[in-house]
């Protein structure tokens, strides 16, 4: 099972800054982002993270958010989405580069989530 | 009070404008207890409804009903967005166009949506007792204002406003007044 | 009291993300950053967290950080700091957030901190 | 063995030059359980090192110890750049060429800065045992090189490998090595 992360953020330099944070330890891991709206806008968008979810090359997915808005885009893209999605409330920036981290050295997806659910703040 | 194709348009149409005419308090309201956008948000979703709706013909109300969700799902691009959007997708699930059906299917679509309960300082707060005034034949929009009233003096628990905690308390609750002015429109294209 | 906030990360990307993200709650509260090294490099440099702290207009600050090396770099700034800079070892983005909207609403930092304390991820 | 200032810019020019060497191999050391920029922060320090002590005059061992802290400090860029500058400060501090002095308040430095003790896979782990073995005499590059081959079987609790936790067990700890290269450098000065 290959597993991939998807970082969704109100602000997209939070989203590709996270991708660049954690790309450095998880060359091996596909890390899409959804940040932000058109015209470089504040707020999340349901059409980019489902692009978020088509273009990551994993077959099971980790998604991360920053505020309870972006969870709801969240989990209306994946009661859309054919592939399964991984929702989790935890520290956006810390819990994304924990799993990235241990994917990268082929952790468990159970082993993963007993790391980030120490992050769980949501 | 039961919708037809021309009613619920005209409905979106009254709503729309008022969305465009209260835009600047809107985002006013969501100012001290969030980010201020709401009546940006809103205006911008409800005018992609406008142009998903436009001289469009539709086989029935579920279409509308369905139309305006996927608008608002992908413009609003705040909390309001996934909300009304699952409100208006739970609406179009009933194939009715009763409101007595209507609106508390968009309740229940955003509590679930929201993990939202009354009391919370959310538009559930409007939702929920016009979604039982509705079932007892007594809506009115004095009850409707009153509701929205209401959100004046809760603390949020949920959505942005809850992070100032105790100090979003003494202000309206944006979404509840979006959600005043959606409800009021309603009843009054049914006059 | 004025109080400021200053986000250090070991990306620009990310420390200029949250900056926008809380600007939106918090018109009034002043907020600086030091992400990344000299040339868009990844990492931290003690140099841009103290001309963070030298660019904020709070009197006391409340410093927020990604990953452990960033504070080191925030602690020794702090010891070469005249100003007072509280530290926390909470979620980043999250915690910075909700400082923010409290700081905004004119909140005591007692009550700002009892607040943030539950985000305490590291 | 006690330091002078010319001793210490020659145990700063061979270890630079050992960084330099094994700046590829120590980003290795670093890429299964960091992020693989151990070898590239320590040459890019290195080099400010250098820059910063070339061709001036110094007062005391205190004044290029305190040269080499300011250098690290500003140019390592990663966790290595607070720790061996908190260390080198702690050093100056000391006010003494004698490495029984030296080693242990560079020691301090690093447990002070990173939070850390013995067994965490960290430098501290190279870096106690070779204070307490100059403290007694016996400091020697053969028991530097056994304390860094020892992080190897360690699982990291501090730093970014700690991230990876029992996978980073099987791989020598990348700042471990370069604070061998560092001791073992300022043996051979005193030869
Ligand atoms: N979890 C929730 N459940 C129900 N309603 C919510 C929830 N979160 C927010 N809301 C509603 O959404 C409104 C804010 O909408 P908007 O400003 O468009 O979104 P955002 O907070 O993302 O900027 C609030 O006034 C509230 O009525
Ligand atoms: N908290 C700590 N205490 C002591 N040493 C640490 C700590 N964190 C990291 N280190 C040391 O720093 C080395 C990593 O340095 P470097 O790669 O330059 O930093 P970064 O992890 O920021 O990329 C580790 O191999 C370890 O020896
Ligand atoms: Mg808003
Ligand atoms: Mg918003
Ligand atoms: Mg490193
Ligand atoms: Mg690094």
């Amino acid at each position: 099972m290959k597993y991939g992360i998807v970082i969704v953020s109100h602000v997209s330099d939070i989203a590709i800054g996270v991708q660049r944070l954690i790309d450095q330890v998880a060359k091996d891991v596909s890390v899409t982002t959804a940040g932000g709206l058109e015209n470089d806008g504040v707020g999340t968008s349901i059409e980019r993270i489902q692009t978020a979810f088509e273009q990551n090359t994993g077959d099971e997915l980790l998604a991360f958010y920053d505020l309870g808005s972006a969870k709801m885009n969240l989990e209306m893209a994946i009661e859309m989405s054919d592939k399964k999605v991984h929702l989790y409330d935890t520290a956006l920036v810390e819990s994304a580069y924990t799993a990235a981290a241990l994917l990268q050295v082929n952790t468990s997806l159970e082993d993963v989530e007993k790391q980030i659910n120490e992050l769980k703040i949501k | 009070m039961t919708l037809d194709v021309e009613k619920t348009i005209k409905w979106m149409d009254d709503f729309n404008a008022e969305i465009q005419a209260q835009k600047g308090y809107l985002s006013e309201l969501d100012t001290p207890i969030g980010d201020g956008d709401h009546g940006n948000n809103m205006a911008r979703g409800m005018e992609a409804v406008h142009e998903a709706l436009d001289g469009k013909e539709f086989n029935s109300v579920s279409d509308v009903l369905k139309t305006i969700a996927m608008s608002l799902i992908s413009k609003v691009g705040g909390a309001a967005g996934p909300l009304y959007g699952t409100a208006f997708l739970e609406m179009s699930k009933t194939n009715s166009g009763d409101i007595k059906d209507l609106i508390p299917a968009g309740l229940a679509g955003i509590e679930r949506r929201g993990n939202a309960t009354e009391g919370e300082k959310t538009m559930v707060d409007v939702w929920k007792p016009a979604a039982e005034a509705v079932s007892a034949g007594k809506l009115t929009s004095k009850l409707i204002d009153e509701s929205v009233e209401k959100t004046r003096d809760m603390q949020a628990t949920k959505g942005r406003a809850s992070y100032v905690g105790e100090r979003s308390i003494g202000h309206i609750d944006p979404g509840s007044m979006s959600s005043g002015y959606l409800l009021k429109t309603l009843l009054k294209v049914g006059e």
